[in-house]
């Protein structure tokens, strides 16, 4: 056990079960790097904020390829690979660029095993950058896993910490299914105990981070941070939240939020997609449907606006949710009286 | 080239029973008995057989929608094939993909495709499983004239050539993708985009087995070699519509009865073995018979097949609410 | 006024906006079909269920476009021309394409205007077709919507009807911010009775296609008429229902909804895409949120399982919602007791 | 074919622009006050300004991620721009687009892009209004050697050739897309991909402002004339990294300083004018000095502009809830 980035647990999962099964491979635009440069040096990048740095140098060029600036063809290469006995893991950089290959992950890689029925497994990851916060504008910011999980056939993972990322890459490598697995590019340097042997976490389990009496929280990805710095402070004034982390949006851990609403009441969803369609939706629609009965109060979502990310830093602070705004949700939904009781 | 006997007769089975088959579904479609859209390979048969001569189980193919052909090519059984398309549970895919998706993956087929440029980045992937796991094979994706334009396709001739791998691409060149002439869609050549790439360019007449059989023969041995891909250029003609329900009303009338009248390539096929004495007209007709009735057989076991059951609508799919 | 199919009436706002605007131009494979073709009958298709037959013959090669099948180029076309003084009309053929050019949509034409800090406008209508029930599978059978509604910068339409297609087309060729313009390619036989002359339908304003006391069922597209069939035979049973059809996922008419289960307290979604992050779940939070108070049961969402399209019919019937199921779902929060109270 | 000493001129200002208008976001960037992406065209002057020397504004270009040069060469204002990128509500896109989204359609200029490929499927749009409308414009896609490599271009060189578009595609080959070398990324030429798509072929140093100059004249008039699109080669270096931050490790040492030394544009202009005295050096030095002062100003400018005002997060964008 050793304090480690979450750039260094990324690189690490990759790492061990590289070296577990030879099967994995990597590809990707520069997850080596400086191949055919005037420096002969071609792990010069290790990606193109370095998660992928080393894995070149420790299994060359028949385990790591960077590709060209293609990724309809490389995505798509990485779901034949995968459903002809490779695993790959593929890195799509910003998740933004899904919108490229699209085609390749949902009509592709997402559909072979229900489709060829149940003649295919296409143990494919792929890695991708999301989020908000880095001034990197419209085309580089967004979230996106609504869309994936709308798509039957994904399994989508957005890790919370080093720790998580670390668990939930090396179970994605392991699953038979294509997994898009999301990485918060402001996240990188978060550092936090993580075991430095390989272990896994697995799919569709929930982790709280904190229990409380009062308000259930459902956060995604970076959000469960800024969730539970929410909730430290609220506890000061009284009021205990629990905190879950599903840490897969698909599967996802309906059980554990059915029963932390059952016991509190009361429900607020921090997503940091787009408003329309996204996981906060989603949690909410499961609730107002299973949990019905135990609601206290109306479900409060803390998500942007609908609208681009915007890249000055004063607009994009506005875009994002943020810890305040979650303490307003959860006492705004522990002041709430029915207007029959008011 | 001496191509051994039973080759040939193993071709020419397979040519006689795309033909079969696909004449039968044009029949059976018809009847309003076979559900959605079937897209027939009627006289193209030619190029599928003459590519998969060369290849083994071991070896893989990406098709398109306009897969029947490919599959049967590829080793996959007619029964199988037949009740797929009727949608009953002893489909091949279990009448969960239909005449688009049939796949199977145990025969190196990675499956028709119903996305137009699907097929060449999936190839891709198949021709790097081969190269990394050192199994000597090759991956060949099928497509047509109008997939050539897919940005897809285009993409994963650089992306092979990059790789150098074991990768062939066949440009199966039917005039027409749906109502739309390869003439208007395609500006420049397939031999020119090939050499963009840095790709050796091979092209035949698809209605001449032993054309395809050699041209292909030679681009595969070029991938199996370790040389990187190669594109074939298959030139060829459809015999029916688009899909079934298309009346061609933007092809020349006539045009489809002169090509089935002089470009058989199973006319020419037996005119050709018949004549230099490579096989003898007994055992072709001998072949045509089994099919008929293989077909017939398979028609009759479609029909009578169980439907999936409910419970397999949520199989093969890990589902979350 | 006469009895148009559908088909007819997108095909007739086709031509009366070309009529009327000379900046409508329209491109899409084989939208008019034949070109370069030996019968020299550049008209021969009209799109591949002939919706856009005739206007080729009409409008001619400078406003009718086919274009080479490749989708990204062509959509992303579409958007440079309605950033540059056209109104384009793209068709995507079948909605399931979107994966072959999300980036030209999503990326550019979604962005334009915000992300240039409204110094463009991008008038571009896409059409395509969605929805399951023709035995087209896995690859051509998809709603996706949900993904579209996702997007901010895009608006979102839904037709029920050939009066609704007609007027809302219309409407979305005028309107100067890109549109998704969905066709259910089970209804271009239906008919009814459509007016002659040009009309548009305001974005943004739900249509009561009835209204009743007990239960409020939204529906979208092809649902419509599945929960206004569902509808006739609970009336006879005594429960009466308002039928919404929000017509426009985006924008969508909060108010609407909202003021319609103020009323009936019971909510029904009937929604035919996947069921992870789709208009069900964005209904249901909304509600969940803004009618709390009114609600008296649990809000029931009706829509097919987390799976791709089967295609044997036995199992795409099964897949699909359908009036026995919205009656079912009906009757079941109608039926509901609170635990407190039972 | 003789160059007016007023396109001249304006030519010198714009390259000069460009370059200081880098070398200071450089340096500004190094205090941290600039946040996000920031991608550098400096070494690549002679590129933007000597295409878009035969250009007007109603003529359309579609830039890169590395957009700043171009957008300078279509006369974008750099106060503007150093606005925008400083995220204040005096930028050209009101702070919301930043560095990678600089654009002014009323200038003809259709966007810095910062999807790699997303530019040439919106110039063969642009191309389009041009021709329908009539209006004698032509429309140029900047892109670089990795973006040749995606669908999206390839397919558009196709696209502007089946429609005739009065479009020009310029690559703009500095060597590398991000880490990567076009030597490894690139299979083929482009050369023989123009040929795949039956598109003429025009190639050029992208440090010699004249050699730019009168290819992109050839190619643009080509367009212009209705002869349909043609593809400009243009052969560069970039002088920093891919993105502010980019230490370069995969480039040899003192490969980029030589070539500052004895590739430079500037200089070369500068030698070349007054060597055959079309300019003399006193008017270069004359815009050295304007130019200088124009970017201090435009910093100091921005730096005292306003932030966008909170309301400005909920404009110009329809937004349901
Ligand atoms: C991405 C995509 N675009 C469009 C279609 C619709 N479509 C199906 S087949 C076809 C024509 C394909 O032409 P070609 O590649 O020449 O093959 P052929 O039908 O001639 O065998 C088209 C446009 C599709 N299925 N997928
Ligand atoms: C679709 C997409 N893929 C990848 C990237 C990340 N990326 C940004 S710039 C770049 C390199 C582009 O290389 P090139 O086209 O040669 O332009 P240059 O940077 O050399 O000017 C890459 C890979 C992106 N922005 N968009
Ligand atoms: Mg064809
Ligand atoms: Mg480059």
């Amino acid at each position: 056990m050793s304090k480690k980035s979450f750039r260094q647990a990324i690189n690490e999962a990759l790492r061990q079960e590289m070296r577990r099964d030879p099967r994995v491979i990597l590809m990707g635009e520069d997850v080596a790097g400086g191949q055919g440069g005037s420096a002969d040096n071609p792990d010069a990048w290790g990606g193109v904020l370095g998660v992928t740095k080393g894995l070149y140098t420790e299994f060359g060029a028949e385990r790591v390829f960077d590709t060209p600036i293609s990724e309809a063809s490389y995505i798509g290469a990485a779901a034949g690979a995968a459903a002809t006995g490779l695993r790959p893991v593929a890195e799509l950089m910003f998740v933004d660029f899904i919108g490229s290959c699209l085609d390749q992950v949902m009509n592709q890689a997402a559909k072979f095993r229900y489709m060829f029925g149940g003649k295919a497994r296409t143990p494919l990851v792929i890695r991708a950058m999301y989020g908000a916060g880095f001034s990197a504008a419209a085309q580089h910011s967004q979230a996106l896993y609504p869309l994936f999980t709308h798509i039957p056939g994904l399994k989508v993972v957005i890790p919370s910490s080093p720790y998580e990322a670390k668990g939930l890459l090396i179970e994605a490598i392991r699953d038979d299914d294509p997994v898009i697995f999301l990485e918060n590019k402001v996240m990188y340097d978060d550092e936090e105990d993580v075991p430095d042997d390989s272990y896994t976490i697995p799919f569709g389990e929930a982790n709280l981070t904190r229990e409380g009496d009062d308000v259930t929280i459902v956060a995604f990805g970076r959000m469960v941070n800024f969730a539970n710095q929410a909730a430290d402070r609220l506890e000061k004034e009284g009021i205990t939240c629990t905190v879950i982390d599903p840490r897969t949006t698909s599967p996802l851990d309906t059980g554990t939020i059915l029963d932390c609403v059952a016991e509190t009441g009361r429900l607020v969803i921090v997503d940091e997609s787009s408003p329309r369609c996204n996981m906060a939706t989603d949690v909410a629609a499961l609730v107002a449907e299973e949990a019905f009965d135990a609601l206290k109060a109306p479900i409060r979502r803390v998500t942007p606006p609908h609208t681009p990310v915007p890249f000055a830093s004063v607009l994009e602070n506005l875009y994002m949710p943020d810890p305040a705004r979650i303490e307003a949700a959860v006492k705004s939904v522990m002041g709430y009286k029915a207007k029959q009781e008011a | 080239m001496q191509i051994p006997r039973e080759v040939l007769l193993r071709s020419y089975r397979a040519m006689r029973t795309i033909r079969d088959f696909e004449e039968r579904l044009h029949v059976e479609f018809a009847t309003g008995e076979i559900p959605g859209f079937v897209h027939l390979y009627c006289g193209e048969e030619a190029s599928g057989v003459g590519v998969c001569s060369h290849l083994k189980d071991t070896d893989t193919i990406a098709s398109t929608h306009r897969g029947h052909g490919h599959c049967i090519a590829k080793g996959v059984g007619v029964d199988g094939m037949m009740a797929e398309i009727y949608g009953r549970s002893t489909g091949v895919c279990r009448g969960k993909g239909g005449s688009m998706h049939i796949a199977d993956l145990s025969l190196g087929m990675l499956g028709a495709n119903g996305i137009v440029g699907g097929g060449p980045p999936l190839i891709c992937g198949a021709a790097l499983s081969h190269k990394v796991l050192k199994d000597g094979g090759v991956a060949v994706a099928f497509y047509g004239d109008g997939a050539s334009n897919e940005g897809t396709t285009l993409e994963s001739l650089n992306l092979a050539s990059v790789w150098n791998l074991p990768a062939v691409f066949v440009v199966e060149d039917n005039g027409y993708g749906e109502a739309t002439a390869s003439s208007y869609a395609c500006a420049g050549t397939q031999k020119d985009r090939a050499a963009g790439f840095g790709i050796p360019y091979f092209e035949c007449d698809g209605t001449d087995f032993f054309a395809v059989h050699e041209t292909a023969g030679e681009a595969i041995a070029h991938a199996r070699a370790g040389k990187g891909p190669a594109m074939v250029h298959v030139h060829l003609s459809r015999w029916y519509g688009h899909f079934e329900g298309d009346a061609m009303t933007y092809r020349a009338n006539g045009e489809v009865a002169k090509e089935r009248a002089e470009q058989d390539c199973l006319k020419k096929f037996r005119e050709k073995v018949t004549e230099i004495s490579l096989l003898d007209s007994a055992s072709l007709d001998e072949i045509d018979a089994s099919v008929r009735d293989e077909i017939e057989q398979a028609v009759i076991k479609a029909k009578a097949a169980p439907l999936p059951e409910p419970e397999a609508l949520m199989q093969d799919v890990y589902v979350s609410y």
